[in-house]
Parts: C-alpha cells; structure tokens; sequence
C-alpha cells in the first residue's frame, strides 16, 4: 500500500488557497482598519466557505437544484439578519448603555 | 367608581382622547371593507353553491371561463391597492404615538409583579392608580422591576410593553372626565390577571385638590436632593466638592459629548444609564471614578434622583 | 380481489407496525399519535372554558389557569396543529399522488414518528410534574428568571419534536423533487402537493430556529448563562425575535396543508378543475416564502424601533394577497360546476367561509394603529382561533373523510358526518366570534379573573365550546363504527381523478401494480361518463 | 476477499442513480436546517455586536487566536483530506480512503483537544458565563454577551465536530472492506458533504470570534 498516490490537483489547490486565505485574514485582522476590519474578515469568510463549498462539496459539479438548496439556508438567514438588524440599528433605546461608539 | 359599565357601543367612537377616536374611525373603515369583501365572497359562494348544484341539470355549464390571469391580476390588484391604503392609514396613526407633544406632563410608572406603582413629579404615590387631568397630555415614562408588563388602557386605545432594563414612554391627551380601565397586557406571572387599576381622569380644579391632599414627603426632585446627598453623589458632584466630576447643573436636555467621541442627549434614559451604569457612559475628559449604583438603589430612588437632576435646570425640565 | 393482501392486513403482528417503514402505516401511527394529543389539548380547552364563564374564576386557582392554558397552547400548537395534516394525510397520500412506493426516507419517517412519539411524551411528563405557567410563547425574562415551573422539562419535549416536523418536511422535498412517477411534471401534480411541497419548505428552513432559542432559553436556566438577562446587558425583544422568526411561518405551516386539501375537496366536489391552478400553486410558494418577512407583527407594542415595525406591517398586508387569490379561485372553481355536498364538501365551504374571516381580522392586526389596540387582547386569540380551528380544523377533518375510503377500504356514513359537520360549524362561530367582540371591548388575554362586563360575551363563548365538544367526539364514534361495520369501499368510491383513486382501496404495501404513467393534467373531469384515469 | 456488494437500489428507487441523487439531496436539505440552527446564534451575536461594538471588540481581544488559528488549519485539512477520500473511493481505492478518513478523524481529534485546552484557559481567566464569569472593566456587558455565544457555538460546534469524527471512523471501516466503489458511493459522499459543513460553519466562527478587535 505505497503512500504515493497524489491527489487531485484542483483538490490539493483549494487546500493551499484556503490555507493562504487564512494567513490572510489573520495578518489583516491586525492592521487597524477600523470598520473595514470586520467587512474584510467576513469577506475572507465567505470567500473560503465558496471554496469549501464549490470543490470540497463538489457544488460545481451539480446540477441547479443542488445549488439552489445549498443557497437556500444562506439566504432564509439573510433575511432573519436583515429584517431583525433593521430593528436593532433603529431602535431608539438599544442598548441601554452606548449607542453608537464603533 | 361611577361609570365603570359606560362602555358606550364599542363600534361608536366615544374618543376618550383624539387618538382613540381615530383609532375607531380607522376601526370602522377596517370592519367596512371586510364586510365588502365578506359579503362579496358569501354573495358568490351561495350563488355558485345553489345554482351550480349537482341537481340542477339545466343549469348551462359550457363555455367557461378559459383565461383566468386577467381575472386574476384583477382582484389581486384590487386587494393590493385596498391594503396599501389600510396599511398607510394604520402607519400614519401609529407614528403619532411616537412624537409626543413638548407640553406633556412627565409621569413615572415603575410595573412590578403584579402591581403599578405611579410617581407625579409633584412626589404624589399612587398604587394602580393614575390620577390625571383632563386636556391636558401626559407622558408616562416606565420601567420595570422584573418581567414585561403591558400597559395598557383600552378606551384611550393605548398600550406599551414595559420592558425591565431600560424605559419606554406613551402619552395620551384625555379629552373626557372618567373612571377607566387599566389592564396589564403581557403574560406576567401568576396574578397577571390581577395586575389591574383605573384611570381616574379628572377636571382641573379636582385634580389640584385631590394633588393637594396627597400626603406627600416634598416633591419628587426634593426627595432626590435629600438622597443625593444621602448617598454621597453631593460628595463629587457638589459645587464645593475637590473631585473632578461633570456638572449637573443644566444638564439635562443638553448634548453631552462622551469620551469615545460619540455625542448624546441628556434625557431621563442617558441619566438612568449614568446613575447606574456610569462607566459604560463617561463625558469627554472624565475619568471613569463613579461607582455603579446598579442593584444597590431600587427603581423609586432612582425616578427621585432623575427628578432631583431635572430640577438643577436645563432646555428641557423646567425648575420646580 | 375482496382478500387481496393489502398494507393493513398484510402482517398484523406488533412488531410489523412498531418497525414499520411504510409511509401508509407510519400515517396511521400519527394519526394515533395527534389524535390523543388532540382531545388533551381540548381538555385543558374546555377547563379554560369552563373557568371563564364567571368573572371570578372559582374553579381553578390563578397559577392552575396559566398551566392550563400554557399545556393547551403547546399541546395544540406542537403536538397537533404542526404534524396532522402533513403527517397523517401527507404521509399516506404523498406517495400515492405521484405514484411513488414509499417516501425518499422511509427509516427517516419512522424516526420522525418515534420523535414526535418522545417528545410529547416528555411534555406530558413536564405537564404531570406539575405543568408549565411561561404560555406558550415563553416569553423571556419570565420563562428564564422568573418562572419555577417544569420549563426546561417542556422545552426538551417541544425540542425532541421540533426534529420530527424537520424530518417530514425533508422527507417530503425530496420525494417530491426526485420521485415523481413518469410524465408526471410539475403543473401536472395535485395542488395538495404544492401546498405541501411549500408547508415542508417552511419546516424545513424555520423549526431549526426554534430549536436554537428553546435551546437558548434552556441552557439560560440551567447554566445561567444569562444571553436575554436586561440586568446583564441582554435584550428580551432578542427572544421575541427569534422565537417569532419560527411562529409566524409555524402558522403558515399549520395553514397551508388546510388550503392543499380545501384545493383538492371543491375540485374534486364540484367535478371541474381548480380555476387558475398556477395561481394557487404558485400562492401556496409565495404565503411560504413572504412568510418569512413577516414576524414583527408580533411585537408592534413591544418597544421594537417603529422603523422596523412599519416593514412589517407592510409585509404583514403583503401576505395576506396570496390567500386572498385562494380564497376567489376556489369560488371561481365553483362557477359552473356540478356540487356535490358530502361531508368533505361541508368542510371545505366551512373553510373558505372561516379562513376568510379569520384572514380578514389578520388585516386588522396587520394594521399597525389599531394592533396597537387589540393585540394581546380577545381579539388575537378571536384571530388564530378562526385560522386555527376553522380553517386547519375543518381542512383536517375534510380530508380526513375525504381519504377515509382509501386509508381503511371502509365508507363512512354520510349522513352522521354531514351532520357532525354542520354541528361543528355553528359550535366553532359560537365559541370564537364573541371573542371578536370580547377584544374590542379591550378584555386582555390569558386573563384568570376579568371584569364583570365582559361576562355576557364569556358565558356565550362558553356554551358555544360545549356544543364544539360534543361536535368533534361524533367523528370517532361513526369513523370508529365504519371502521368494522362501514360498508366496502371501492378503488375510487368519489369517481374523481388522482392517482391515489387508480389503486385499489386500502392500497397493497407497495402501492401500484405497475408504475402510473401520467399523460394529463391534474383534475381531468372534462371526459364524459366515468373520468378516465389519468394515465389512460 | 470480501465480496462486492450488489449494487441493488432500495425498494422505494428505481436504479442506484435515483439513490445517490436522493441521498445527496437529503443531506443537502439536513445542512439547510443547520444553518438556520447556527443561524439563530449569528443574530443573537450581530444584534449585540451593533448595540455593543467596541465592547465586543475588547472581549474579543481576550480570546486565544493562535489556538483558533491552528484549529481553523486541522479543519480545512482534515476537509481536505476527506475530499480526497471521496474521490479514491469512487476509483475503488477503497482501503487508501479509509485510511485518509482515519487522518481526517484523527485531526478532529486533535481539533476537539486544542479546545479543550482553550476552555480551561478560558475557566482558569473567569471568562466562561455560568461557570464563574468574572470581567473588570467599563464592558462587562458586552463581554458576557461576547462570551455566551461563544460558549453556545463553539460547544455545538464541537459536539457536531464529535458526530463527525464517529461518522468518518465509521464509514472509514466500511471503506476497509472495500465496501464503496463508483456503483456504490452515497454513505462516504454524505459523510463527506457533514463533515465539509462542519469545517464551513468554523470559518465563519473563526471570523466572528477570534479576529474582532485584533486592530487595537
């Protein structure tokens, strides 16, 4: 049982890339960049979730079905975050202490 | 306890306040169009349901109706257009609850389980009770000591949670004389259903003589001066005091800047916040020296305190 | 062909139906299952009833009434309103609509049935303890801090069965998708499958948030951990949002199967096909999807940023377009047809006469003004009530009666059930509608004592809850009797189309001879004579 | 030599296509409702983090980004190495697939381990709410919110990285007797499929957990 079989390329690709994009996120986390901070992170997120996603899950492969299913909890949690913020960031008494400090 | 069963009809507005008043003009525009739509929908149900019956033979059952999307974008365009103007109608009304007129008198309402207890600035105390006068609006500030209530008074069509943590507010301008329900509306325990008092609306000259025959201890703002300096805030915050601490003076209503560059109103809830929570909130140029009262003062000493910092002066309190 | 071996007497041992994989005995292991759950729930129901005619409420102390009408609300809502249509019906029809053999999942079923099975069983156990006095809302920071009720007891069995509804809802997708016979495309499927394809599409994306906060609310109480504390900083509208975010598609889960039925009793009842079928399928997608925007009409008084709740009041209206094009087309259907008024027809007519009412005084409560007013009042229990057990009730029963020839091979007797249709009928507007009147005059709910003039409208309410009581006993009698001595039925007693009507009554494990092979559009009844199956 | 098993569908399918469609859709509807079940948790984090950002952000500066750097690597390489799993195994590779499951197991373990460590840190510095929660500083609030949905998701998250890891071993040992084959392949593709999820949902924690506030 030789130890040399080699995997897939686009496999073994996606692995460094997501390795990379890791070292990424955590070098940038650390440059003060204040808001743009957690967009970036959260960027760097989804992008190594679509490549997880894609390759690992073999998303690419399926058919539109697969895909729309795969999306649909992604975006149902869209909306829970999207309607429920729109109340916090406009409600006039929350949080009780600060406001608006970023 | 005169006219408690003066519920007059409840589909006539009998406007306890101009809000309510509307609210039943909207109810009744609510009540007309889904009596349109039912008396349509039954008027079509029965007409098909007799005349279409398996028995009637010579009832003409050909060419029908092939293409229905024209049908169909008909009554949902109608239904549509009907609803849009209901939801405006509604929205419009709703948003008067939230701008409350600048002459309403402040009240303190503190919901405990099971009972509401009422503070006039004046220092008058009341337990399910809310003596107020007639034309003239009031503001309820409330807060609650444990779980949500619901303060709700069903002829001026008003209600609010009153959530624990942090105040909400409602106003309401009582246009006629009365004895007036108050419920509790949100589930709160076992005597949820006894969580109940009235609201006595009274003309003005009563009202002055029944403020007057409250055995009250000082006003509100002198019971917060005596426990301001009981509780040691003269101490930094005293004009003579040698530790630096902001000025109260004039402070409420003014703008305060804090010290992580965001700007805030002074209002009952920023002084509410300070007093308990002081270093989440501290003015530019302060240390963060204030202990925290939270859980050492209850929530009638702290409506006293607010009151007292009202009275030093500032836009909004008028000095007592 | 009368001793052929069919799926009921094909292996009548204990073992066969405990381990069962068949979609059709699982039904009937739910219907067991809701149906117990069912006469619990109205149990509590009628004490809560009976306590209220007087003004004083002598008959249980004020802390018994909050456990009662908390153990009526989870216990309707959970154990009975979510799982019966889509388990019992669903489960026995699904397959046969498209002529499959079995569910995607048949393992997955049973274990659904043996979840639902453990977790009521866990709630019965919390309501035995000593019950629970949250609501069944649990609205926090009374179920976290405040209440010293069997609350994480109640939560675990509410939790456990949240997974069973998941299970079905998954289990339906994808038999729905992937198992449908030949020539069988969408627009050719019974609308009692679109209305479940979408009801599965919301258990499916919106029990796991239920889930999420009951385990929330949960370890809050165990560990303290405190996530909805005010005096810790936490927020309790986080709850309500949560919760809400579940509910509200909770009751278009609880509606829509009512509506798949309704489609398929005034198609099949009035011998004409649904006018505008792709309207009504695609409603049915729409009520599930918009559903979802909608849940912060819950909380208008609730101190949630008025910004937030003139969105949902909007999408509260929006909502409400979708069943408003039901509601006419089924009307339309009935335009030159040829009625028939049996039993499942009564409930149908009753079901687009309630649902309507129940859905027009939702538009009340969308109203943002006038919710302010009467939400948490008669009227929202008025409102739920209509939709509830006048819509997905009378649904329930109508397709019940409706499926019966197939589900036992036996014909129920006609007349009893029409009757106990009409009973039901006039006990359900005279328990619910003086409610209506109740909310308006401002009377709060889940109120223990009230005052003396809302008297008048609870004694009516309560005699009205008698006459349903007695209403919804008739159908086990004559069901239960037409189960041993109901005379034969035949493969399509109706003479309506549907594949579930081409295989013999009640259908052989494996369902279909050969695999149907669909060539027409649903609702064919344009054939002279006897309609032709839908694959002839 | 273990015989191949007859790649017959179940009752209910028509052929093994059917099957392994329906299987890989199922899975994928399962993975839907976690993501609304973590997704409850992602509220109730972003509805604190826009009442209490800078709170949040000193909070998240306690946490110990080298022990969630270093998990966040097993985890994609654990993924890594179950992808490839899946595909030897549909070349009949089946005993090399079970033994890249096995590794893959192995650094779940490893994974489970190193928090382990982080949670006993955490204990000993007073920072786990409802076991002792103890913080100094104006942002109490925020930090015992910050660290209640850490507590919650990262737990859930380990108990689902533990189903996964019984999941690979087990299937791991059905890839030992050479049970998956290009007929036969949806138990180690489904497997794959939670286990991959189990890695995505650790992404976006690792984002909202250890990297708020590291810009001072």
């Amino acid at each position: 049982m030789t130890r040399t079989r080699r995997p897939p390329r686009v496999l073994l690709l996606s692995w460094l890339a997501l390795l990379a994009l890791l070292a990424t996120t955590v070098t940038i986390a650390y440059i003060p960049l204040g808001v743009a901070n957690t967009v970036i992170a959260i960027i760097i997120a989804a992008v190594k979730g679509a490549i997880v996603a894609a390759i690992f899950m073999e998303l690419r492969e399926r058919n539109p079905l697969t895909v729309t299913f795969a999306g649909a909890g992604f975006f149902w949690l869209g909306i829970m975050l999207w309607l429920a913020l729109a109340d916090y960031v406009t409600r006039p008494n929350f949080p009780p202490v600060m406001k608006w400090g970023l | 306890m005169d006219n408690w069963a003066s519920h007059a009809n409840p589909l006539l507005p009998h406007g306890e306040t101009t809000h309510a008043s509307s609210v039943d003009l909207l109810f009744l525009g609510l009540v007309a169009s889904s009596i349109l739509v039912l008396v349509l929908l039954f008027f079509l149900l029965f007409r098909f349901a007799i005349h279409y019956r398996a028995g009637n033979t010579n009832a003409d059952r050909d060419h029908r109706i092939r293409k229905s999307w024209r049908l169909e974008t008909a009554w949902t365009v109608a239904t549509l257009v009907a609803f849009l103007a209901l939801f405006v109608w509604g929205a419009r009304l709703y948003l008067n609850l939230y701008d409350v007129p600048g002459d309403a008198q402040p009240i303190y309402v503190v919901a405990k389980q099971w009972m509401w207890k009422v503070q006039h600035p004046g220092g008058q105390r009341e337990i399910n009770e809310l003596h107020i006068p007639i034309n003239q609006s009031v503001r309820l500030i409330m807060s609650s000591q444990d779980v949500i209530h619901s303060f709700f008074i069903p002829a001026f069509r008003v209600k609010h949670d009153v959530l624990p943590g942090t105040s909400e507010e409602i106003w309401f301008d009582p246009r006629k004389a009365g004895v007036f329900h108050l419920f509790c509306a949100e589930y709160c325990g076992t005597d949820h259903s006894r969580m109940t008092g009235r609201i006595v609306v009274m003309q003005q000259p009563e009202f002055e003589t029944w403020l007057a025959r409250q055995d009250v201890n000082g006003t509100l703002a002198s019971q917060g001066a005596s426990l301001f300096r009981q509780l040691g805030c003269s101490g930094c915050h005293g004009n003579g005091s040698k530790v630096r601490a902001p000025a109260l003076e004039g402070l409420y209503g003014s703008r305060v800047s804090l010290s992580d560059g965001t700007m805030e109103i002074a209002d009952e809830r920023f002084i509410r916040d300070s007093i308990l929570k002081p270093r989440a909130k501290i003015a530019a140029g302060y240390q963060a020296l204030m202990p925290a009262y939270e859980g050492k003062i209850s929530e009638d000493e702290v409506v006293k305190i607010i009151a007292y910092v009202k009275s030093l002066g500032g836009e909004m309190g008028v000095p007592q | 062909m009368k001793n052929a071996p069919n799926y009921l007497t094909e292996d009548n041992s204990l073992r066969s139906w405990l381990f069962t994989t068949d979609h059709k005995r699982v039904a009937i292991l739910y219907f067991v299952g809701i149906t117990l759950f069912f006469f619990v729930g109205g149990a509590a129901a009628t004490l809560i009833r009976l306590e209220l005619i007087e003004p004083q409420g002598h008959l249980v102390t004020s802390d018994t009434y909050n456990r009662l009408f908390t153990m009526h609300g989870i216990i309707m809502v959970w154990f009975f309103l979510i799982p019966s249509i889509p388990s019992t019906l669903g489960n026995f029809v699904v397959p046969l609509m498209i002529g499959a053999r079995d569910l995607a999942f048949p393992r997955l079923n049973l274990t659904s049935w043996y979840l639902f099975m453990v977790g009521g069983a866990t709630t019965l156990y919390a309501i035995f303890r000593g019950g629970i006095d949250t609501g069944w809302t649990f609205y926090t920071p009374f179920s976290t801090m405040y209440s010293n009720s069997h609350v994480v007891l109640a939560i675990t069995g509410v939790f456990i069965a949240g997974f069973s509804s998941i299970l079905t809802g998954l289990n339906f997708i994808v038999t729905i998708h992937r198992l449908r016979a030949p020539g069988l495309t969408w627009y050719r499927l019974p609308l009692f499958l679109w209305s479940l394809y979408a009801t599965s599409v919301i258990l499916v994306l919106a029990t796991p948030v239920l889930a999420m906060t009951l385990l929330l609310v949960g370890l809050d109480r165990v560990f303290g951990i405190g996530i909805f504390d005010p005096a810790r900083g936490g927020d309790p509208l986080l709850f309500q949002h949560l919760f809400w975010f579940y509910s509200h598609p909770a009751v278009y889960i609880m509606i829509l199967p009512g509506m798949g039925v309704v489609s398929e009793l005034v198609a099949c009842y009035s011998r004409k096909e649904v006018f505008g079928y792709k309207f009504v399928a695609w409603s049915a997608v729409a009520i599930a999807g918009i559903g979802f925007f909608v849940w912060g009409h819950h909380m208008f008084v609730s101190g949630q940023s008025p910004f937030a709740a003139l969105v949902f009041s909007f999408m509260s209206f929006v909502v409400a377009v979708p069943s408003a094009i039901k509601v006419f087309n089924w009307t339309a259907t009935m335009h030159k047809g040829r009625i028939r008024y049996d039993a499942p027809m009564l409930y149908a007519l009753a079901f687009i006469g309630l649902f309507t009412i129940g859905g027009l005084t939702g538009l009340f409560l969308a109203c943002l003004a006038y919710d302010v007013y009467v939400t948490d009042t008669y009227f929202v229990v008025a409102h739920f009530h209509y939709i509830m057990v006048g819509g997905m009730v009378t649904a329930y029963f109508g397709g019940l009666h409706y499926w019966w020839p197939k589900i036992t091979g036996r014909l129920y007797p006609e007349y009893w059930a029409r009757a106990a249709a009409i009973l039901i009928f006039f006990g359900f507007n005279m328990t619910f509608f003086p409610q209506f009147i109740l909310g308006v005059l401002g009377m709060p709910r889940r109120y223990h004592i009230y005052p003396p003039e809302f008297q008048i409208w609870h004694v009516m309410s309560s005699t009205g809850a008698s006459i349903l009581a007695v209403a919804y006993a008739l159908p086990l009698f004559y069901l239960g009797w037409s189960l041993f001595f109901g005379q034969r039925a035949s493969a399509n007693p109706w003479h309506t189309t549907g594949l579930e009507w081409q295989t013999p009554s009640p259908p052989p494990k494996h369902n279909f001879e050969t695999t149907p092979v669909v060539k027409r559009k649903p609702y064919d009844f344009t054939i002279k004579g006897k309609p032709r199956a839908q694959n002839a | 030599m273990h015989k191949m098993p007859d790649a017959q569908p179940a009752f209910q399918f028509v052929d093994m296509r059917q099957q392994h469609d329906v299987a890989r859709l199922g899975m994928w509807v399962f993975l839907a409702t976690e993501v609304l079940f973590f997704g409850g948790l992602i509220l109730s984090y972003s509805a604190y983090r826009t009442g209490y950002p800078t709170g949040f952000a000193e909070a998240a500066r306690h946490t110990k980004i080298v022990i969630g750097t270093a998990n966040t690597a097993i985890l994609l390489t654990s993924s890594f190495l179950v992808a490839w799993a899946v595909t030897v195994a549909r070349l009949r590779d089946s005993r090399f697939a079970a033994l890249l499951l096995w590794t893959a197991a192995l650094l779940g373990v490893v994974f489970l381990v190193l928090k382990g460590v982080e949670y006993s840190a955490e204990f000993n510095e007073h920072l786990l709410p409802g076991f002792g929660f103890a913080f100094s500083g104006p942002h109490i609030h925020a930090a015992h919110l910050f660290f209640s949905f850490y507590l919650v998701a990262t737990g859930l998250h380990a108990v689902h990285v533990a189903v996964g890891i019984v999941v690979l071993v087990v299937i791991g040992l059905r890839a030992h007797q050479r049970a998956y084959s290009d007929l036969y392949h949806s138990p180690i593709t489904v497997a794959g499929l939670y286990w991959h999820f189990v890695d995505l949902v650790w992404i976006f924690l690792f984002a909202l957990i250890y990297l708020p506030g590291r810009g001072g």
